[in-house]
Formats: C-alpha cells, sequence, structure tokens
C-alpha cells in the first residue's frame, strides 16, 4: 500500500485544511508539536518521509474526536493506523510504555509452541461450557493483572465479574484457553504481520469452538473483531459488548439490583463510544442500579475526551495532562466514582493518581471501576468477594 | 436674539420643524409610529423626496417665521433613494451653519442628520434631543 | 377672491386617532382656515364609506382640493388620490396630512399636546394645498426596438430573449464573428462540455432569427435622444448607419488579463496563461507531467483589488482536464483562497480533490518563485498552512488571470452617460436592487461588462436586462415621473450647476437664442429635487414640491 | 381568476419577479405562505457590501407589489396541486383563514395591541415576542393581521375575544374558513427562497446549551432597530451589551456531515455583521474565523480590506473545533487551530454566532412534487442543463429564482427574478 492508495481509501484528499481536527485534538491542545492537520498536509504534499519520521506519528489516540466531526469525512484514526504501517516497515514504531513489556507478551504469544496458562484465575465458582453458541472472550486482563499489579488494575476482575453477572442470567459461556491476544494493539502501531496472525489463530480456535456469539468486556476487542477482522480473516459470528448484552436481558427479571447509594460519572471509552457507537447502553445499565445517580461530564458521549493513551504508546507528559483534566473534570460533577468500561481506561486513570516521586499536582484521587464490577456488586446474592 | 424675559425657559414649548425625506427618515417616523414609541410633542414633519430638495431659503424662513429649530433629515450615508442626493445636503448644511454662526444663531438650532427606515427609536430619540436642546436655548425670536 | 376650494376629511381610525386627538375639534379648526370650503370626520376614511364619501364630496361642494388627514402617505396616498381621480380631479391636488404614525401613536399620553400637533399640521398640510397645481402625466412613446452592444453570449441571449417577445433587435458587434469570449475556450465549467457545443448553436439561432439584425464588424459611434428615442449611429468600417431604438443594452464583455513581466510571463516558453492553455487543450496537450497552476494572478493585489469571481473554477477545470487527459499527471493549484461557492462550484472541487489534484495554498507577502532560465523548470512555494517552502518540479506554468474591463468602457460610458465604477466595470443604478439596470432610463448592462461572470450568470443576467428593457417597449409608452423638475428658461443663467448635481444625467446645457440653457429631459428626472435646491437663479422649479408650497408650509408653522 | 404567470413565494425574488411580469402587462398572481410579503430580506438589518438598510430598500418594492394593479396578492397561502401544462397551468390554492376579514380590516392595529396572548415571534428569529393576533412586521403587506389559532385562548379554551370586541371596523371573524382558489396560469415562477440550517445537530458548537452562542438570523434581529432589542446588542444570557464577539462560518455548509455546499453569502454577511456590530459600538472587537473567504462579489474584497482596516475585525483560517461554556461569566470559549501558524487556541469571546448554511425550503420536496419538477442532491431545484437554462426547471413552463435554485446573495437574485419573468415573457409571447 503507498501513500496514495492511503489518501485514497480515508479520503484524505477531501481535506478542507480547516483545523476543525488539530482544535478538537486532545493531545494537539497540550502538545504544540502536534497537529493531525499538520500529518495530512505531509501527505498530500507527497512529504512521506517526514511524516513517517514525525515524531509525533505515534502520538495519535486515534480516539475519533477529530473524524467524527471532520466536515470532509477523513478517516484520520484509519489514516494513522495505515500510515503506521509504513513507518514500521522503516523500523519506525514509536515510544512503547513500560519498556515494551505489553508489546513483547503479545509478539512471544506468536509463537505457536507457547501454551498460555490464561485461565488459572478460572475457580468452580464461574460456571462455564464446553461447548455451546456463547464465547466470552476473555482478553488480555490475566496479563493486565500483573503488569499493573502496583496500582491493583483490576483487570481480571472485569473477566471475573463478567461471568458472574452471565452465570446469574443463566448463561455459561465457552472461553478458551488458547485464546490470544486480539493484535488491537500491534494492528494500531503499524505490525500488520503480527497482527494478521493473531487473527487467523483466534478466528480458526473460534470457529473450531463452534461459538455463535462472542461478547466481549474490552471494546478494543470488540472493536477489533468487528472492524479489522473481516479485512483479514472470515469469522462469521454475532459480537457485542457485555454492556450491550446486558442492557438487552435486563427486561427480563434475571438481574435484581440492590440498592447503591452513589453518585457516578461514566467515561465513554473511546472504542466503545465514538468507534462503535455504544453510548447508550452502559448509561442504561447503570440507572437501572437503583439509588445510583448518574452524572454527566461536561464533555460526554462522543464529546468525551480520551484517557490519553493508546496502544501502550506514546504514553508523555501530555497524556498524563489529558488524564490529569479528565479526572478533574470527573470529580468537577460531584461524583465519588467514575465508572468506564474498558480496563486500559482504569489503568491510565489509576496510573495518573499514582504520584510517582514527582512533585504533588492537583488532587486526582477518585474510585475508578468498571461498570462490569459495578453491575457486579450490585446484584443481590452477592456470593463472591 | 433671545428674549429671556418674555418667557421663562422651564415653560417654553419649542417649535421644531423637521424636514424628512420620504424613504428612510420619513419612514422611521412612521415606523416610530408603528411601534408607539412615544416622543416628545413638539416637531412637525414637513416632507419632501430627497433631502436633497431642501433649499437654505426654506431652513431661513423657518427661522424668519419663529421656528425654533430646523432638523433636516435624510438617509444615512449610501442609502440614498437617490443615489446620492443626502452628500450633498451634507455639504449645504455644513455651509449654512457656518453662515448661521456668523449670524450668531446658536449650532444647535440647526441640525442634520440620518435615520433609517427602521430606525424608529432612533427618530424619537433625536426629536427628544432636539427638543430639550432648544428647550435650554430659549425661543427664537423674529 | 380666491377660486381654491378645500375639502378636509379627518380619519378617527377606529380608537388610533380619535382616542387621543380630539378629532371633531380638529375638524372644526379645519373649517376656518382659508378657503376650507367643507370638512368632515370619518372613523375610517379609507374604507368604502369614506372613500365614497370624498368622491361625493368632490362634486358636491365643487371641492378642487382634497385634504387628508389621517395615517401615513407611504401607504394610503395612493389609494385616495384615486378616489380623486375618480371624482374628476387631479390626483395631484391632493394632500396628505399624517396625523397618526406622526402624532397620535407617538403622544398617546398627551392628548392636548396632539390635538395641537394635528390643527398645526393641517393647517401646514391647507396651506401647501392651496398652491397645488394639477400635473399631466405626459406620454412619451416608446419606439419597440432595441439596441444591443456586444455579441457575445450575454448580448446574444439577451436579442433572443426580446426578439422571441417580438421585438426587434440591432446587436451590434465589434469583431468579424458572434460569440465573444467563448470562441476562445475549450470546455466550460462545470458541465466541461465543449464551448463550441453552446455557442455555435445559439450563434445560429440569432443569425437566423428574422427580429435580429446582426451588425458584425460594426462600432456605435453616436447615441442621442432617451428612453424611448434614441437616435444610434451605427460605424460598420468607415460606413456610417443611423438606427432608432427605444431601448439599448451594453453587453460589451471583459477581456482576460495578460500578466505580461509576471511570474516571467512572456520571456519563459512554457508559461501560459489560462486561457492560452484552453487552447492547448483543446489541441491536445504535449507530454508534460508536472503542471503548476498560480491562481490570483494580477487579481485581489493593491493595484487591482478584485476578486475574479471565475477564476478559480477556470483552474479547476483545466486542471482536472488535464489529468482526465493523462492521470499520472501531476497538476498543483496554487491558490489564495478557493472561490468555489455554492453549489455546484464547491462540489467541482471536491470532483477534483478525488482526482488528485491537489491544491496548495499560498500568501501574498511570499508568492511563488520561478526556478529556470529559459524556461521554467521548477515553482518554489511556501506552503502557508504548513509554514514550510515546497520546490514543486514544473513543466509547464500556468497562470490563472482575472477578467479585466475593456479600455474602451470609457468611451462607451461617455457616449451613453452612463458610468463606470472605480474598477472599470460598468456601475449599474443600485448594487443590489437594479443590478442590471443604468441610472440612466432605458439603457441596461449585463454580462461581463458589469462584472466578471459565468455563462449561467451570463444568461441570468441578460435575460433580466432584457426583461427591464421589454416593459417600456410592451407598453408602447412611458409615462415617467409628474414629480419633476422644470427649468424657467427667463430665470436660467446657464451656470450648469444643476447640470453637475443631476444623478440621472437628466440635465444638460442646450443652446438656444444664442444662450447657453439648462434642458432638462422630463423622462430621466426622478423628481430628487437636488437640482431646484441648488439652483442660484431659482430658476429651476421642483413640481409638487415647489420653493412656494415648501415656504407656505414653513411659513403656517407658525401662527 | 385568470392569471398569466402564478409566483410562488413573496420574498425579494418573488416581488421583483412579480413586479417585472405585471409591468410587462402581465395578470400576476403572486402567492405567499407567511401572512407577509417581504420574505428573508425583511428580516435583515443592513445588507452587504454598501450597508443599506434592508427594510429602507425593500419597504418600497413591497408597496409597489401591493398596490399594483396587476398582481394579486394572495398571503397566507399555499399552493395545493399544479395541474395542466406550459401554457395553461391551474393551480389550486388554499387560502388560509386569517379570521381577519381583509376587506374590512383598516390595519389600525387595536386588535394586536388589546391581545393579551403571546408566542415567540418567527419575524425576530425567535428573540422576541408577537401577540395571538399579529402582524408578522410593522411594514407587513398586506398590513391585515392573522389569528395565530394556536396561541389564541379564544380558539384554546373559547373565551377571550379582546380583538372583537376592540375592533371597531367589525373584521374579526372567527368562524373564517380556508378557501380553496383556482388560478390559472400561462407560467408558473417559483421563488420560494431558503429556509436557515437548525445548528443544534452540530452539538459541539453548543447551540442551544450555551445561551450566548446564538446563529446570524438571531444574531440580525439583535441588531435590527426594529428588532426585539431595538438594535441594542444585548447578549441572551444576561443583557450584557457585548463588545466582543466571534462568527464561526460554514456551520452546516461545507460540512460532509450537514451540507457539503457552500451557502455562497456566509463569508460576506458575517462581515457585515460583525461591521454592523461595530456601528452599534464603536471599538467591537469581531473575530470571523473561515476556510476560504469568499468574497467574489462587485465591492467584496474592498468591503472585506475595509472590515480589517477600519472596523476591528480579525480573520482568522480556521474552523473551531467546539465551543465551551465559561461558567463564570457565561461567555463562549471558541476553540481552534490558527491554520496559518499551527497553533491550537482558544478564545473567549462575550458572544458566539454561528454564521448558519442557507439550505431549501423545508417543504420543498412537497412543493418539486406538486409541480413534478426535479431537484439536485441536495434538494434545490435542478436546471434542465446546468448551463444555459438558469432560471428554467426540468419542466416547461415552470421557471425558478433566487435561492431555491442556489444559495445566492440579494443582487444575484433579483438578476435572478428578472431574468425569470424575461422567460416567463417568452413563453406568453409563444416562445419556448
Amino acid at each position: 500500500m503507498t501513500l496514495e492508495d492511503i489518501i485514497k481509501e480515508t479520503k484524505t484528499y477531501y481535506c478542507l485544511e480547516c483545523g476543525k481536527c488539530s482544535s478538537l485534538c486532545p493531545i494537539s491542545r497540550h502538545n504544540p508539536s502536534y497537529s493531525p492537520r499538520l500529518m495530512l498536509e505531509k501527505a498530500l504534499t507527497g512529504f512521506e518521509g517526514d511524516l513517517i519520521n514525525d515524531q509525533e506519528l505515534f502520538s495519535c489516540l486515534t480516539c475519533y474526536n477529530c473524524s467524527l466531526k471532520c466536515p470532509a469525512d477523513v478517516d484520520y484514526p484509519l489514516f494513522m493506523q495505515k500510515v503506521r504501517t509504513l513507518a514500521f516497515a522503516q523500523g519506525r514504531y514509536g515510544v512503547p510504555a513500560d519498556s515494551g513489556i505489553l508489546q513483547s507478551f503479545m509478539r512471544l504469544m506468536l509463537n505457536p509452541a507457547i501454551e498460555q496458562r490464561r485461565l488459572e484465575w478460572l475457580s468452580d465458582e464461574y460456571r462455564i461450557s464446553e461447548k455451546g453458541n456463547i464465547l466470552f472472550f476473555v482478553g488480555c486482563a490475566p496479563y493486565f493483572e500483573f503488569a499493573f499489579e502496583d496500582f491493583e488494575a483490576g483487570a481480571l476482575n472485569i473477566a471475573k465479574d463478567s461471568l458472574k453477572i452471565l452465570n446469574t442470567l443463566g448463561i455459561e459461556p465457552m472461553v478458551l484457553a488458547d485464546e490470544k491476544c486480539c493484535g488491537h494493539d500491534l494492528l494500531w502501531t503499524g505490525d500488520v504481520e503480527s497482527f494478521r496472525k493473531l487473527a487467523e489463530h483466534n478466528a480458526r480456535i473460534i470457529k473450531e469452538s463452534g461459538a455463535k456469539k462472542i461478547i466481549f468486556s474490552c471494546p478494543e476487542g470488540y472493536r477489533t473483531f468487528k472492524f479489522d477482522y473481516p479485512h483479514y480473516v472470515d469469522l462469521d459470528c454475532e459480537l457485542q459488548h457485555i454492556t450491550e448484552f446486558l442492557a438487552e436481558n435486563m427486561g427480563k427479571g434475571m438481574l435484581d439490583f440492590k440498592e447503591v447509594k452513589k453518585k457516578v460519572t461514566y467515561q465513554d471509552p473511546c472504542r466503545l463510544g465514538r468507534h462503535l457507537g455504544v453510548y447508550e447502553q452502559p448509561r442504561k445499565l447503570i440507572e437501572a442500579i437503583p439509588g445510583i445517580e448518574l452524572i454527566e461530564m461536561e464533555h460526554t458521549r462522543d464529546e468525551s475526551i480520551c484517557c490519553g493513551t493508546s496502544a501502550w504508546t506514546n504514553c508523555d507528559a501530555y497524556s498524563k495532562q489529558i488524564r490529569t483534566e479528565r479526572l478533574l473534570e470527573a470529580k468537577a460533577t460531584g461524583a465519588e466514582m467514575l465508572i468506564t468500561a474498558c480496563p486500559k481506561c482504569q489503568i491510565h486513570f489509576r496510573c495518573a493518581m499514582v504520584s510517582k516521586g514527582e512533585e504533588k499536582g492537583p488532587d486526582v484521587e477518585m474510585d475508578v471501576m468498571d461498570i462490569v464490577n459495578l453491575v457486579a456488586s450490585a446484584l443481590e446474592d452477592n456470593g463472591s468477594e | 436674539m433671545r428674549n429671556e424675559t418674555q418667557v421663562k425657559k422651564s415653560g417654553f414649548e419649542p417649535k421644531i420643524l423637521a424636514f424628512c425625506c420620504n424613504w428612510c427618515s420619513y419612514a422611521g417616523a412612521d415606523l416610530a409610529g408603528t411601534s408607539r414609541i412615544q416622543y416628545a410633542p413638539n416637531v412637525r414633519v414637513i416632507r419632501v423626496m430627497c433631502s436633497g430638495r431642501i433649499d437654505p431659503t426654506f431652513i431661513l424662513r423657518a427661522f424668519q417665521v419663529g421656528v425654533d429649530g430646523v432638523l433636516i433629515l435624510g438617509c444615512h450615508p449610501g442609502d440614498c433613494h437617490y443615489i446620492d442626493g443626502n452628500y450633498k445636503t451634507a455639504r449645504r448644511i455644513h455651509m449654512l451653519k457656518k453662515m448661521l454662526s456668523q449670524l450668531g444663531i446658536e449650532d444647535d438650532r440647526l441640525r442634520l442628520d440620518w435615520v433609517s427606515a427602521a430606525e424608529g427609536k432612533r427618530f424619537a430619540s433625536i426629536i427628544n434631543d432636539m427638543t430639550e436642546r432648544i428647550r435650554a436655548l430659549g425661543p427664537f425670536v423674529r | 377672491m380666491s377660486d381654491v376650494r378645500i375639502g378636509i376629511f379627518v380619519c378617527h381610525c377606529g380608537k388610533n386617532i380619535g382616542g387621543v386627538i380630539n378629532v371633531p375639534e380638529v375638524t372644526e379648526y379645519a373649517k376656518t382656515l382659508p378657503d376650507v370650503v367643507y370638512a368632515e370626520h370619518n372613523l375610517y376614511t379609507c374604507s368604502a364609506e369614506g372613500i365614497s364619501s370624498i368622491r361625493q364630496k368632490i362634486s358636491e361642494h365643487k371641492l378642487n382640493r382634497v385634504v387628508v388627514a389621517s395615517c401615513t402617505p407611504r401607504t394610503h396616498e395612493t389609494l385616495f388620490r384615486n378616489a380623486c381621480e375618480a371624482a374628476g380631479l387631479n390626483k395631484y391636488l391632493f394632500e396628505f396630512v399624517n396625523i397618526r404614525d406622526q402624532c397620535s401613536w407617538v403622544h398617546m399620553q398627551e392628548p392636548e399636546k396632539a390635538t395641537e400637533k394635528a390643527r398645526d399640521l393641517i393647517r401646514m398640510g391647507v396651506a401647501k394645498a392651496r398652491l397645488l397645481e394639477p400635473l399631466e402625466e405626459v406620454e412619451i412613446r416608446v419606439t419597440p426596438s432595441c439596441l444591443v452592444i456586444g455579441g457575445g453570449v450575454a448580448g446574444m441571449s439577451a436579442a433572443l430573449n426580446l426578439a422571441n417577445q417580438g421585438f426587434e433587435v440591432y446587436l451590434v458587434e465589434r469583431d468579424k464573428e458572434l460569440g465573444g469570449l467563448l470562441l476562445n475556450l475549450n470546455r466550460l465549467f462545470t458541465i466541461n462540455g465543449k464551448a463550441e457545443e453552446v455557442i455555435i448553436p445559439l450563434i445560429e439561432r440569432v443569425k437566423n432569427h428574422q427580429k435580429i439584425k446582426v451588425h458584425t464588424s460594426t462600432e456605435v459611434k453616436g447615441v442621442a435622444g432617451f428612453i424611448g428615442n434614441f437616435d444610434v449611429t451605427l460605424d460598420q468600417k468607415g460606413e456610417e448607419r443611423k438606427i432608432k431604438v427605444g431601448t439599448i443594452i451594453v453587453a460589451t464583455g471583459a477581456e482576460v488579463l495578460k500578466p505580461v513581466g509576471q511570474y516571467g510571463y512572456g520571456d519563459k516558453s512554457n508559461i501560459l496563461t489560462q486561457l492560452e492553455l484552453e487552447e492547448r487543450l483543446n489541441k491536445g496537450m504535449g507530454d508534460e507531467q508536472n503542471i503548476v497552476m498560480i491562481n490570483c494572478v494580477g487579481a485581489r493585489i493593491p493595484e487591482r483589488p478584485y476578486c475574479g469571481r471565475i477564476c478559480c473554477m477556470v483552474a479547476i477545470k483545466n486542471a482536472v482536464l488535464i489529468k482526465e487527459n493523462d492521470p499520472r499527471a501531476k497538476v498543483w493549484v496554487l491558490h489564495r483562497d478557493l472561490m468555489t461557492y455554492g453549489t455546484e462550484f464547491e462540489k467541482y472541487y471536491q470532483k477534483a480533490m478525488e482526482k488528485g489534484i491537489r491544491f496548495i495554498r499560498y500568501s501574498l507577502d511570499k508568492p511563488p518563485e520561478i526556478v529556470g532560465n529559459n524556461k521554467v523548470k521548477a515553482v518554489k512555494v511556501y506552503h502557508q498552512l504548513m509554514g514550510k517552502e515546497m520546490v514543486l518540479p514544473c513543466d509547464m506554468l500556468v497562470l490563472t488571470t482575472p477578467l479585466i474591463p475593456h479600455e474602451d468602457n470609457q468611451d462607451i460610458s461617455r457616449m451613453l452617460r452612463v458610468s463606470l465604477s472605480e474598477h472599470g466595470f460598468f456601475l449599474e443604478a443600485h448594487l443590489k436592487l437594479q443590478p442590471v439596470e443604468f441610472a440612466t432610463d432605458g439603457i441596461y448592462i449585463c454580462g461581463c461588462a458589469r462584472w466578471p461572470t459565468d455563462v449561467p450568470e451570463a444568461i441570468s443576467q441578460a435575460c433580466a436586462a432584457s426583461a427591464k428593457a421589454v416593459i417600456p417597449m410592451r407598453r408602447g409608452y412611458v409615462r415617467p415621473e409628474a414629480i419633476t423638475a422644470s427649468v424657467n428658461e427667463d430665470k436660467c443663467s446657464g451656470c450648469g450647476t444643476c447640470v453637475l448635481l443631476c444623478p440621472y444625467n437628466a440635465i444638460e446645457l442646450q443652446s438656444k437664442d444664442g444662450k447657453k440653457l439648462a434642458h432638462i429631459t422630463t423622462a430621466q428626472c426622478k423628481g430628487c429635487g437636488t437640482c431646484g435646491a441648488a439652483c442660484p437663479s431659482g430658476a429651476i422649479s421642483m413640481n409638487h414640491f415647489r420653493d412656494e408650497e415648501i415656504l407656505a408650509q414653513v411659513e403656517a408653522l407658525v401662527i | 381568476m385568470n392569471n398569466s404567470v402564478l409566483i410562488i413565494g413573496g420574498g425579494i425574488a418573488g416581488i421583483q419577479a412579480a413586479i417585472d411580469s405585471a409591468n410587462m402587462g402581465f395578470q400576476v398572481c403572486l402567492v405567499e405562505k407567511s401572512p407577509s410579503i417581504g420574505g428573508r430580506m425583511a428580516q435583515l438589518d443592513k445588507t452587504f457590501p454598501t450597508n443599506d438598510c434592508a427594510m429602507c430598500i425593500l419597504a418600497p418594492k413591497m408597496i409597489e407589489a401591493g398596490q399594483h394593479a396587476n398582481i394579486k396578492l394572495l398571503t397566507y397561502s399555499e399552493v395545493l396541486s399544479v395541474e395542466g401544462e406550459v401554457g395553461k397551468f391551474k393551480a389550486k390554492i388554499k387560502k388560509k383563514a386569517r379570521s381577519v376579514d381583509e376587506e374590512k380590516c383598516t390595519g389600525c392595529g387595536i386588535c394586536i395591541e388589546k391581545c393579551p396572548w403571546k408566542a415567540d415571534s418567527e419575524f425576530d428569529a425567535g428573540m422576541g415576542k408577537r401577540k395571538a393576533i399579529y402582524v408578522p412586521f410593522p411594514q407587513a403587506i398586506p398590513n391585515v393581521p392573522v389569528i395565530d389559532r394556536e396561541h389564541c385562548a379564544y380558539f384554546l379554551k373559547g373565551k377571550c375575544r379582546a380583538c372583537e370586541r376592540f375592533c371597531e371596523a367589525g373584521a374579526i371573524n372567527y368562524d373564517q374558513e380556508d378557501e380553496i382558489i383556482e388560478v390559472e396560469a400561462k407560467a408558473i415562477i417559483l421563488a420560494t427562497g431558503f429556509d436557515l440550517y437548525d445548528p443544534t445537530p452540530l452539538r459541539e458548537y453548543g447551540y442551544g446549551r450555551i445561551q450566548n452562542v446564538i446563529t446570524a438570523m438571531e444574531y440580525e434581529r439583535l441588531s435590527s432597530a426594529s428588532g426585539p432589542t431595538a438594535g441594542e446588542l444585548k447578549r441572551p444570557s444576561d443583557g450584557k451589551i457585548v463588545s466582543d464577539i466571534a462568527f464561526i462560518q460554514c456551520v452546516g455548509s461545507r460540512d460532509v456531515r450537514s451540507n457539503r455546499y457552500c451557502s455562497s453569502v456566509c463569508c460576506m454577511y458575517g462581515t457585515k455583521e460583525a461591521i454592523l456590530a461595530y456601528e452599534h459600538r464603536p471599538g467591537t472587537k469581531s473575530t470571523i474565523f473561515y476556510i476560504d473567504l469568499r468574497a467574489v462579489g462587485k465591492r467584496f474584497q474592498e468591503y472585506i480590506q475595509r472590515a480589517e482596516d477600519e472596523y476591528n475585525i480579525t480573520y482568522i483560517r480556521g474552523r473551531p473545533g467546539n465551543i465551551e461554556l465559561n461558567r463564570r461569566n457565561q461567555n463562549p470559549t471558541i476553540w481552534y487551530e490558527d491554520t496559518t501558524t499551527g497553533e491550537t487556541k482558544s478564545l473567549e469571546v462575550e458572544l458566539a454566532i454561528l454564521c448558519q448554511a442557507l439550505i431549501p425550503p423545508r417543504d420543498i420536496q412537497k412543493t418539486a412534487s406538486i409541480l413534478s419538477i426535479e431537484l439536485d442532491e441536495y434538494g434545490f431545484v435542478k436546471t434542465p442543463d446546468g448551463l444555459s437554462h438558469p432560471v428554467d426547471t426540468t419542466r416547461a413552463g415552470i421557471l425558478a429564482c433566487g435561492c431555491v435554485h442556489s444559495p445566492k446573495d440579494i443582487p444575484d437574485s433579483v438578476v435572478q427574478a428578472s431574468a425569470a419573468a424575461a422567460r416567463a415573457a417568452e413563453i406568453l409571447s409563444g416562445g419556448t
């Protein structure tokens, strides 16, 4: 794929150079050297080298804040994804966060000889099936759990509580021991080949499982399966985020919530919100819990602000500023707790609260919880934990 | 020229003559009416097609017969229905004012201003302002 | 004894006037005024009863002046004038007194002062009414033919519209052929059809129309007269001919600026104007792979501040044609604002972007520079929106230049006594509401002679000009404003002050009995009265607003 | 009724076409759906680039159309159907019940004064109120009020009748019914103009959420001496007179999410409105955000230059991303990238004005199907070949002029109106 092809595919040629993207971009508002518009200008004027070697190429959060409002219909995140592919081919991949530990894990998974023990956390209290129609895609939670141990990322609890809720509904889904990373982060950092391999692997084992429907608790996996896999593999399954599934089944009388007296606010994850358009179901779910008061932040739904980093890359001072501001916005609502629906949002927000030896900034302490955990904790007959 | 003994200023009701052009200022005066904007009842309007029609003689005659103040209201610069009649008026009034000052006639007694067809309120406030100024000056005596 | 007999009708307008002003008292007062023989008050003077009462009282009391004191002449004067006319009274013997909009409505809390003001206003109205004179609305015959100057798309479209309505048209074109600027064009935006497919059939229709007399290689040498009666002298290669027309349409077009000396135009072999490129495209392009276009060459600069309106579309059109001809070619359009206004042009721009034409914004502070000696090899441009200088390889440089007015517009404007704007294009009577009329009646303007236009706009304006021209011709006469100025030749000193002041060129100095005297072409006078106010000899009288009338009003203000 | 030309739409284009046709000697029927002719132009304060007061130049035309012997005005009326073909069209027109007898009404206005019920004024773009019995604006033609039955207490609750009690002409008629009028016409001219884009869906600009973000038409009424604030630029949140304002271009234009076309006039009307702000209060600072400054008409570039040099107006090239509310002072804060420097910044102003797009009339589909004419992809009236017949439609004998064809300024609309009259005359003369 050449740069010209990318321009065509992402409709970059329609760019009116109006700068709306840059003025909406959370990175541009903090980082003066990053402008989505200038990235497009470089492409349109044929400065391919400048574009690929641009330090900021991996700063884009691919949050879709720009594209959703782009008057010329340019798919900027897709443009980023594709241009990063060109960059990756030349050995450029941005600055991996946490020394690239997570990227290393993803690539290690490519080794067919690896035998994961990723389901060790599954105790008897969770009922799963060997065969069936519904598959729960666990995602990278088991890995995150250890990677971010020091600030209690709680990623694994999302998987656990997902199962608990599904069980409450009488559903005993399949979970796959040989499930691998969906490839989201590799795809968005330009490593298409690795992504393809992961996609092929996952598609194969899911097909073998006979699943007809896949439920995700992670919006990134969901997005990747829904929009990216079809370009690489053939997988014919119904896909749903757990909040969609629950919102759909809530009315069947099987989810009895006890009262939870709390003021909460909700962070729309970029993937779930702007990428997939799921705004209402999580809210419907939160508001179904008696006693809960949901207060919206200033920027909400499609105008929501990203948690500041994507694909574990270029997590820098600007990322921290973004999430600090977002946390302050959440606190300004008067809510006691910030609810999100993506494990990464939770990790990033919690990280921002940890002051690693630096001068103390504004007080951003706040409870953060995944919506799945919230729902599980509100269920009557709360057996676990 | 002033007769300060005859009439006390406070009880003095000036008589003011206003020349309005048909297209803008007369329409603005009508709009003050349709909008029921209240203003001092001291003005009497003479309608002409264009402020360019106003011959200095008319103004001088008004002072001769005992009118206390004269207003010339035209279209805003650039708005003239007859291309540029109001510019010509402006030049003419400018000249006339210089001459009146030679006679010792107070500058406030002759006023040129612009009122558009949409400026009922402006018309009313010009009338009020003019009335107050003339009241302050006292009557113009033949 | 005066033989003036005035009747006065005072309107209550329901409570609108009557609720504030003591109408019966005012009516009684009116009866005491000089020459007033009758006065009455009506609930609504404008109602059917009111109108019939006016008519009845005119004959009953042999009234020869009528005064109505009611709302405002702006809306109701015509109604009352017509009532007078229906009773056999010249409608200019009617006078309106505004006691509602400018009295009762604005002094609602002061009924006594409002009543006093109403008395004053009626007294002033009567003072004027006593002096009113009947005015005749003369009819001037209009020759049912039109002279169209200019045989381009605008002129031909105007001619066809007029001719199809049955009017005789003299279409005068200075060149050998009809067609104008379109003859030199390759294709037309936004349909991208061949220009000749539009212009050739149009020429045929014009030539074959029996109502259109085409005069090519002909110039208009002289024009005299006024609306309805213009005497025109045509000059065909030295051979003079006189014709008489009722109306004139100016459609002389404009020309494309040749940017001599700019960006090396004229010195370097591979620099063209868009117009020259059209010819190349028509004949077939060479193997140029890198084409750079620079827009706004000679436009939107201090010396020529205006925007050429259509140039952006011309550049886009030719860029697309190059790209369609050879998809490998690279086309860059350097611009300062893309003026693709409206629905079709913006779409046209989007199509060009789809095709891979790249647009670069430059600023006037850092204009593009060319690289190369005998030929342009590259263009250096500061990309304003990247803050970066670029060097674009260039096999062909195309300069986009605006339409500029013909130099001889000056001569035509003098001959027709119409004005030019500061840009050198013709000046319309009113930029917004009279865009195809001149201040001089009977002469109209359309197409690029007025301002740069594209083909559909030129055709619209041509038809609009035709609409204006056809009105007096259909009617067969014009009835000029009766409220006009007239000259008392005995008093006129021939100073010419009025000639300079008249915004409509209605006054000229004419020799009469060895004297120079002001002469007003009544057909052209609009009745503003500016001349009358300025005449040092008091020789000009402004009908219906005569000095005597206005002075009488002034004098009546103070008892 | 037998009319030679039926004109639909009584804005400046329809009025001009009517006057021209009537002056040519044709019988004209001019149909307008609102209670008065005048259209959008009547709502404007002043007009670019001459800054003529709109009403000063429009009102005489309205009066001329209202009094012309050859023009039959049907206001508060709608065309229901059109049958036949060029040379012999037959239209059915619904003349809606005004509840006021046009013959008896003297236009004295006492009914309006006495009416105790109010509704939002359409003419004032919702910025002011009108009565339940009303004329849209003081200079309305015809100057006959209409009872808005949706807000009239008598029609809603059966009580009140104040207007009837005070009307000495006995013109109030609550029982008046819609009337169907048949009109014959040889040619039809469509001049229904445009509607304005409602920027609510562009939530990033906060219209409807942030009080001090208003549309250009709302601003126009604020600025107008005859408007709800008598020409004082009082902002909605607190009535403060503003002196630092910003205009955002291309709101609903050049945007794939709303309308992809350019609305032609916004750069100019935005500039005009900024100039007016300065004229209202010298020193006022205006910032105009634009993409391409489309000033292509006669004297337009000079107008822009003057705006910059003399009226404290700054043009910034960049389409703002969003507007946020400063809760402390109710000021809108505009986020934008100055594309000439590449800096992303914010600007806090006292009032932000959205230069909304011109869109096809909201009922254009219905009109098109009644007239059997084709529309373009945006909903504007299509010309037969996009070139040689600029005021024709796809159906013989039906012409169109003004903004219903595509957004355009007043001179271009007036040109097209006269052109449509000329084309109608050609048709009526037996041509094509």
